[in-house]
């Protein structure tokens, strides 16, 4: 399973906050990942490339599309920030 | 010696500086910075602050950590709170200690910078019940980049 | 709404900050500065301040009003100590609020770098004993040159 | 009469912390002053007019020498501050 989470207004712009994917397949990358998000929630993919959307793999950001998950990680789709 | 929060209840300063002094000792200089929600005549507004919980806390370590390196401080202490908040209430804490005060003025504006562009939270403003997502705005990454890092770890 | 003091007591830094938000509600950022007697190891020393009273509390007035001139500062509370003090005692506090976060951190560091070459105060340092009277380091003049000012109002 | 103060390390070395001058002359100057505080006081002009004593008159600091002193006028000699 991997674990998909959007906060802010990609949170209500997708209408959900966390989603499971039984997505186990080995080498499964984060461009892969956004074709299934689109095949689950239709319209995810252009909201989630959207400019200032940025990714965080177990908390940790990820910029390269061509990244490999694993099964267990949690992804996130994080809005532009604006702390303190 | 440094320690970051994320919290939904108000802070108490003389209790963060009490806290800073613990921490480290022997200090000359102290610099606090305190966000507000700011009160803006002739609109009821609250700010609703949302954030990555985990995550949260880890950003504003990594920019805690990266002006203890630039500069000598002695101890910094940072808070952050979420939920809603109303006008005049307290949001941010950015407390540093330093033996000169010049080091300790630059990490706190340091951190204060690189809070606005690079911590996950994420700001929900309600203005007479119309609600607005803030980013963070152009201003704020020019101030970040002006002390020489592009905004954002591991941006392009 | 500026207000400066010089007194033997310690200060509060939450009755400060609850004056200053008395004083000019409505601010968005807040910064404080705490000078404090350095622990210096291996030496007990204390620290005694003198001053001019009267003129003491103007040369602060005279510069938390050009640092008002300058950014557009909502409030300035700014206490300086007098005395016999202790290392870990707190000497100076500058507070400062204002809308945005620079133009707070810029008052409050103006005002410091002000005070550290302008206003009337002299240190006497006891080192194990021995006796020094501190003058503003050569970084200090140039700190406030650097604002663009010449140290000293009326200095050739 | 003018009230003279000395402060910080100037009121140690010249062994006191203020003194009245009966000197209601019109005109007196800040160089007159000097001169007359030299001679209640040995070796005074050279302390008070060493580099970095600052004056000021009535608490408002005067850099001319020919500056003129008025009957009832406070003036202060200041060793190098260092405040905060």
């Amino acid at each position: 399973m991997i674990e998909v989470r959007f906060f802010a207004r990609l949170r209500e712009a997708l209408g959900r906050e966390r989603l499971s994917l039984p997505l186990d397949a080995p080498g499964l990358t984060v461009a892969g990942l956004l074709c299934a998000l689109d095949a689950e929630i239709p319209g995810a993919r252009a909201q989630l490339t959207a400019p200032g959307i940025r990714l965080a793999v177990n908390q940790t950001f990820v910029e390269d599309e061509t990244f490999t998950l694993n099964p267990g990680d949690e992804i996130a789709f994080l809005p532009p920030v604006t702390g303190g | 010696m440094l320690s970051v929060a994320v919290q939904t209840e108000d802070f108490s300063l003389d209790d963060a500086f009490r806290r800073l002094r613990q921490a480290a000792p022997g200090a000359g200089a102290e610099v606090a910075f305190v966000g507000l929600v700011r009160d803006q005549a002739g609109s009821v507004s609250s700010l609703t602050l949302e954030h990555y919980p985990g995550m949260s806390e880890r950003s504003m370590l990594a920019v805690c950590q990266r002006a203890a390196e630039r500069w000598p401080l002695l101890a910094v202490e940072a808070i952050h709170r979420v939920g809603t908040l109303g006008p005049g209430d307290q949001i941010v804490l950015v407390l540093v200690s330093s033996a000169h005060r010049h080091a300790a003025f630059a990490g706190a504006q340091y951190i204060m910078d690189a809070f606005k562009s690079e911590v996950v939270f994420w700001k929900l403003e309600n203005r007479d019940g119309e609600k607005t997502w803030i980013e963070a705005a152009p201003s704020d990454r020019s101030a970040l980049a002006a002390w020489g890092e592009a905004s954002g770890e591991g941006a392009p």
